[in-house]
């Protein structure tokens, strides 16, 4: 792995170099304190030190709405829309949006891989940079640190005055290659950002704690305080799921089938015609979107399907925190169960 | 070969107002790039704000307003018996709107600080939906009511299928428009529990949703007050915040 | 001539909300002439009791539809007075784009749409779709040109979004503006042009009928007073919109659930033509050609030329619009924040013309900036009384006609005023009661 | 990291293919039956139990049966009720016209699996349409399965399906067949009450016999409590279950209970393997 030192006033050249070899998509800011993935139109404006997006590059994946197909009403014949996958490269991703990307990738390769997925995420680069953990951010407790290097070509390493770069791939060898305001550079010694905001136990102990919760009354606590606006579903960078429905246009001869964004906490999200609803109370379609998280991949994978961005926390309107509720989980875990067959306390932590 | 699922013949729709500020006929008259493909599909029949016909029946009678004098149940009735499928047209006609604020307070006091001496002159009932006096087939939510929902009952019912109803948050469209959220800019919102289907415009213009739309289903409503009062109204403020447009839903709204 | 005549116009067509109009003659003396209000009262006033500065205009805003921009805006002028809210220049220029916008789009809506079937003997604009394809395809053009300021600059057209006390939520793009002054150059102008050559050609429908009356409206040192100035009566002068209750007057009358205003005499006209009689020489060059063009001159006594004064106002308007764009451009656009603290509690009124005339907004709040008492005061009202005085002048004068054409008359006499009857509460039916042989 | 996406065989999941609507019967006011030809008469290829995702441009998509056995050749059958905007829709449609067909989609009856058992058959209301395949496929097999036991409870008489296969039923030897409604009409003569008050009068080879059972949500509950009380082993109780589907392939997530997801796991289950599934029934 190659390393070199990137000085903060050559980022704007960098970014430059990165655009002449294809669409570079990047942080800016948005709104008053926020932080959107956008198209790069002036090198200046990229932002590289932000706390969170509020959405995730999941969006470039699977876009809030999708056009599935186009058809004909007079014709009642349809067209295949066509999916893009030029080159793009993602500057200023933080590890656990990428291991975000690399969990989706999971989840649409696996039983029925699917193209509209799988073909965008062809052609593309990512170029990580680190962050400061902040209040919600806890990707630690899931195994994902700052610097966390997996699935990026190139890291960006913050320090003093700059970045420490590591080329990780060939790709990215390619993508640097030429970009000639770069100094070599010594390792950094290791930085491993501190996290304030903490789960108690490992997370590959959260299953078991999973396994026990199923009653627990920490469902309907939650459920109190909670709204049911589905923004922790939709902020979420691993969560999936979408509804479709058919749109026609005015004149009623042409439309499309087109997918957008679903949330589990939302009402109507398992209810069938006729008026059952499968999951009916905020509780249970609380437990439904933390055993996504923590439970039913987990259990197939090995792996938390949640990635410690925070956002769900940080966006949601009730200040809930996903955190709170896996510890109170445990918790619970711990006196009714640990308690009883008299576990000291550090083999679990 | 015949298309399947397009319509065959020309709707006959009617319009028609009951207590509002007729933003909603006027919304539906700004729809001007869209006016003459509607025109296609239907044929208006009675549209007293635009026209001099009346008709005897319709195949959808859109309307507008809540109803608020003894005049407006038995209109409200003759058109109901008239219309195949009756549509209410903005929060007045599906909710109450903000007329039902007046009910907050004893009629008799409302129309003393409009009217003083004279209030007598002029009966009034409670402002009520539609549906508190006929069966209404589908609502379109809003004030003024949304075009894009508008747009979306309409080719529904052109095309002779049900609409979708929307029935999750604002929020959810504020999420697929990546606004940033107005709690994150210091303001309160009505977008955690207020019916879908604007698009967000106004978190999407920086504005705080103002409940327009209505509640979703089951909303849970101790949970926004809380998150009302989290973030500096005092719980009175709150509650007035959230009756702004659901006045009529209120327990209080028929002391 | 028919000595006895009974009209009785029932929900009036074609005017914003419901009235009736009528008229009755017994043995050649006119007993009745009245445009009765029928709309459901709506109690404004009371429901803004208690309700806090961030609210009022939400609230007022949905008065009417069709002025809903109208009445934001004095609502905010008047919280903003109460609570001492300064605002800067970009704001102010923003609001007048605003009110240029709606001006535009209510001016041209009731012109094409609500007055030009009357000129053509139609009993609605549709049956001139097929017949008139191109000047209808321009009333939607123009109208939309005029509802994308609104939705450009204050997020939707009707019940606007951004505008809220101490300034806007969102400030529109440099961008947006350029756009929608490209199409005020090359759409709104050559359309507001080719808008004259067409009312010309139908204004000789128009009725000539003279009655001169009190004009009041608002009245600006430095431009076409819409959104600033003080009260101005061609009959007593300048008034400061605070003492705005000297000069309305409002009364009850039992045929109205709308109240009745009078100054100097026993009725007074507000919007477009008391405008052009009180202000016309501040209008655009553009504004004054087309006046000229369209027999338009200072101190018209004819009701019914209130339309062709609308027409004259969407020149101004758009051509005014265009100098607003220019001055935000060159001062480069800000993204400022709302002025939301207040300096000061207590009583504020605002006023504003807005199509129909003068608006007046006045609020009283308590020190955590909460309603304790408003009152609004609404053109169609204001207009009232003298469209009764009109009605009484015109009723004798046409007596000879059919009973048919005096209704029409009638009816678009009224029309002519462009009532505002969910303004005024909701409004407008004319009832003729004839029981003679006619 | 760029993904090589090649490795991993990526499908277009969501084109519809276009068939033909060649035979309709109207069974009763919200039920009709159709037959449907996929172009050049090409088989479905589906298990009985498996279902396939239809579509009407502009409408919109619905999860619905196979209720042919595969033994059909050329064509297949559905027999779908009216609840709302796709099933309306389709009911208006006509022969010789077309809809969009995915599929087939989920899990079958294991078929194979049930060579020389006896098969009984617990359907109610609409469940009987997924049911009808199996019971043709073992109509159509006949020898290589034991007793075909069937018992089918509806609402009322008015709401029975497939009338005329229900007579061959009742009058084939080789078919124990039993019919109750929950509410009787003056015409009818069978049983009145719910499906599970035929289940303590059955005399089963408890080792071999395969419970099938679908219907409504509420069914499930009850026809499990008599099944148990008659001892009948959990391992063999076949049920298929209903939820939200938007996609058929695993990947809207509507159709998920627990960890399963009924498009692909189900919709029919080996009760085994969900019977510790809260959400299950
Ligand atoms: C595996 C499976 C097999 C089925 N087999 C049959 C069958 O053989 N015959 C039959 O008549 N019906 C069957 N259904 C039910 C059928 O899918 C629904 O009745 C249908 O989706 C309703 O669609 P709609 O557009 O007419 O109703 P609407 O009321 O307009 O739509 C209901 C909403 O719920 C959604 N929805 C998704 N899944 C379901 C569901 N399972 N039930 C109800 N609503 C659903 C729809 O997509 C839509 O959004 C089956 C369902 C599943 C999951
Ligand atoms: S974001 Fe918060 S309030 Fe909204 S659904 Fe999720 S947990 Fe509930
Ligand atoms: S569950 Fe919350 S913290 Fe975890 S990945 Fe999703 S949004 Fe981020
Ligand atoms: S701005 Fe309002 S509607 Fe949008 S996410 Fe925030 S609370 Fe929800």
């Amino acid at each position: 792995m190659k390393r070199y030192n990137l000085l903060l006033q050559n980022i704007p050249d960098f970014v430059k170099h990165l655009q002449a070899q294809g669409e570079v998509l990047a942080p800016h800011t948005k709104g008053d304190n926020s932080f959107s993935f956008d198209k790069v139109t002036d090198a200046n404006n990229v932002i590289l030190d932000y706390n969170r997006t509020l959405q995730s590059i999941r969006k470039f994946f699977l876009p809030p709405t999708e056009r599935l197909l186009n058809y004909s009403l007079t014709e009642n014949t349809f067209t295949k829309v066509e999916i893009e996958n030029n080159q793009r490269i993602f500057l200023g991703v933080h590890s656990y949006d990428m291991q975000a990307v690399l969990k989706l990738d999971f989840n649409f390769s696996d039983r029925t891989p699917e193209v509209n997925y799988l073909k965008r995420r062809e052609n593309c680069t990512f170029i990580g940079v680190s962050f400061e953990p902040d209040d919600f951010h806890f990707s630690r407790s899931v195994g994902i640190t700052v610097e966390a290097t997996e699935g990026f070509d190139i890291f960006l390493n913050r320090h003093e005055n700059g970045y420490e770069v590591q080329v990780l791939t060939e790709r990215g060898e390619g993508i640097i290659k030429g970009f000639n305001a770069l100094e070599n550079a010594p390792e950094l010694a290791e930085t491993n950002r501190q996290f304030k905001n903490k789960i108690k136990f490992n997370h590959n102990r959260l299953p078991e704690v999973m396994e026990q919760s199923w009653k627990s009354p920490v469902w309907d606590e939650v459920a109190k305080r909670c709204v049911g606006c589905g923004t922790c579903n939709l902020v979420c960078p691993t969560c999936y799921c979408f509804n479709v429905v058919d749109n026609v246009d005015l004149s009623l001869k042409d439309g499309s089938r087109d997918r957008h964004w679903d949330g589990c906490m939302l009402n109507s999200f398992a209810a069938v015609a006729g008026g059952e609803n499968f999951r009916e109370t905020l509780a249970s379609r609380q437990r439904h979107r933390i055993y996504r998280k923590f439970k039913y991949i987990t259990d197939k994978t090995g792996d938390p399907w949640c990635v410690g961005c925070g956002r769900c926390a940080a966006y949601c309107t009730a200040d809930i925190s996903i955190v709170e509720i896996i510890n109170q989980l445990s918790d619970e875990f711990e006196q009714n169960y640990l308690r009883k067959s008299a576990a000291p306390a550090e083999q679990i932590i | 070969m015949t298309t399947q699922t397009a319509p065959k013949t020309k709707i006959k729709i009617a319009y028609f107002d009951f207590t509002s500020c007729e933003g909603c006929q006027l919304n539906k008259l700004n729809l001007e790039n869209h006016i003459l493909d509607l025109l296609e599909h239907v044929e208006i029949v009675e549209f007293r704000e635009a026209m001099d016909d009346k008709a005897d029946s319709y195949d959808v009678a859109f309307i507008e307003g809540s109803i608020s004098t003894p005049t407006c149940v038995e209109r409200i009735h003759d058109i109901r018996r008239r219309a195949k499928i009756l549509v209410a047209l903005g929060s007045c006609a599906s909710i109450g709107g903000i007329n039902a604020m007046k009910n907050l307070q004893p009629i008799e006091d409302v129309r003393e600080i409009v009217y003083g001496e004279d209030k007598y002159l002029f009966p009034t009932l409670p402002a009520m939906p539609l549906s508190a006096i006929v069966k209404v087939d589908y609502e379109i939510h809003g004030c003024p009511m949304s075009i894009p929902e508008f747009l979306q009952v309409f080719k529904a019912l052109a095309m002779g299928k049900a609409p979708i109803k929307p029935d999750s948050p604002v929020c959810v469209e504020c999420k697929l428009r990546e606004n940033e959220c107005l709690f994150d800019r210091g303001m309160v919102c009505l977008g955690p529990i207020t019916r879908s289907g604007c698009d967000a415009i106004c978190p999407s213009f920086g504005q705080f949703c103002t409940g327009c739309r209505g509640l979703v289903p089951n909303p849970n409503k101790n949970a926004m007050l809380d998150i009302l009062t989290d973030h500096g109204l005092s719980l009175q403020e709150a509650e007035k915040r959230l009756l702004l447009f659901n006045s009529y839903q209120h327990p209080d709204t028929f002391k | 001539m028919s000595k006895n005549l009974d009209i009785n116009v029932h929900h009036l067509t074609r005017v914003e909300g419901h009235g009736n109009i009528v008229v009755n003659m017994k043995e050649g003396r006119l007993e009745k002439a009245e445009l009765q209000i029928v709309e459901a009262p709506r109690y404004f006033e009371a429901m803004l009791k208690g309700r806090s500065f961030h609210d009022a205009a939400i609230i007022t805003s949905r008065i009417c539809g069709i002025c809903s921009l109208g009445h934001q805006m004095t609502s905010l002028k008047a919280t903003e007075d109460a609570l001492g809210l300064e605002l800067s220049e970009q704001t102010i220029l923003l609001r007048k784009l605003l009110v240029n916008g709606a001006t535009l789009q209510s001016n041209v809506l009731h012109v094409y749409f609500l007055v030009a079937p009357d000129l053509l003997n139609a009993p609605s604009v549709f049956p001139l779709i097929p017949t008139h394809t191109d000047v209808i395809l321009r009333a939607l053009r123009m109208k939309r040109l005029a509802n994308d300021i609104g939705d450009i600059v204050s997020g939707r057209a009707v019940h606007p979004i951004t505008p809220v006390p101490g300034g806007f939520t969102k400030i529109p793009s440099v961008g947006e503006l350029k756009e929608i002054r490209r199409r005020l150059v090359e759409e709104g102008i050559p359309d507001v042009l080719e808008t004259v050559k067409t009312v010309k050609a139908l204004a000789g429908g128009i009725p000539n009928f003279v009655r001169e009356t009190e004009y009041i409206s608002l009245k600006d040192k430095n431009e076409y007073a819409l959104y600033e100035g003080d009260i101005y009566s061609s009959d007593t002068g300048i008034t400061d919109v605070h003492d705005y209750r000297s000069i309305t007057n409002e009364f009850v009358v039992p045929h109205s659930t709308s109240k009745h205003a009078k100054n100097a005499r026993s009725s007074y006209m507000v919007g477009a033509l008391a405008r052009w009689n009180n202000n016309y020489s501040q209008l655009t060059d553009t504004a004054l050609k087309a006046a000229e063009e369209l027999g338009l001159k200072p101190d018209c006594y004819n009701p019914y030329m209130n339309s062709v004064a609308q027409v004259v106002e969407c020149a101004h308007c758009a051509e005014d619009s265009i100098k607003i764009i220019d001055q935000l451009l060159e001062m480069g656009l800000k993204d400022e924040k709302p002025n939301q603290t207040p300096t000061k509690y207590g009583k504020g009124t605002g006023s504003n013309e807005v199509p129909r005339g003068i608006l007046f907004h006045e609020y009283e709040y308590d020190r955590r900036g909460n309603i304790v008492a408003a009152n609004c005061i609404i053109p169609t009202g204001q207009n009232l009384a003298n469209i009764d005085d009109d009605m009484k002048k015109l009723v004798p004068e046409i007596i000879g006609k059919s009973k048919a054409d005096i209704t029409k008359h009638l009816e678009m006499l009224v029309r002519a005023y462009d009532p505002c009857i969910s303004c005024s509460v909701h409004l407008l039916n004319v009832d003729f009661i004839d029981d003679t042989e006619s | 990291m760029t993904l090589s996406t090649q490795e991993h065989n990526p499908r277009e999941l969501y084109y519809p293919e276009m068939a033909e609507i060649t035979a309709i019967k109207q069974y009763t006011e919200l039920e009709k039956w159709y037959e449907i030809t996929l172009p050049g008469g090409r088989d479905l290829e589906h298990q009985p139990g498996q279902f396939a995702i239809f579509s009407l441009f502009g409408i919109g998509e619905a999860a619905i049966s196979i209720c042919s056995a595969p033994s059909k050749k050329g064509a297949f059958d559905i027999c779908v009720r009216k609840v709302g905007m796709l099933t309306e829709k389709l009911h208006q449609l006509e022969i010789g016209q077309k809809i969009g067909v995915r599929g087939p989609f989920g899990t079958g009856f294991p078929v194979a699996d049930f060579k020389g058992k006896d098969i009984l058959i617990i359907g109610g209301g609409i469940g009987i349409v997924p049911l009808r395949s199996l019971i043709n496929h073992v109509i159509d097999n006949r020898d290589d399965f034991g007793r075909l036991v069937i018992l089918y409870g509806a609402k009322n008489p008015q709401e029975l399906l497939f009338p005329d296969e229900l007579q061959k039923w009742n009058d084939d030897p080789r078919i124990e067949y039993q019919v109750t409604v929950d509410q009787g009409s003056p015409e009818w003569q069978g049983n009145t009450g719910v499906i599970t008050t035929l289940i303590p009068g059955l005399d089963l080879d408890l080792d071999n016999t395969i419970a099938a059972i679908v219907g409504p949500p509420i069914m499930y509950k009850f026809v499990l409590m008599a099944l148990k009380s008659k001892r009948l082993p959990d391992e063999n109780i076949y049920m298929s279950l209903e939820r939200r589907m938007k996609c058929g392939v695993g990947k809207c997530g509507h159709c998920q209970i627990n960890d399963s997801y009924v498009c692909l796991d189900g919709p029919v289950y080996h009760f085994p393997d969900i019977k510790n599934l809260p959400e299950a029934i």
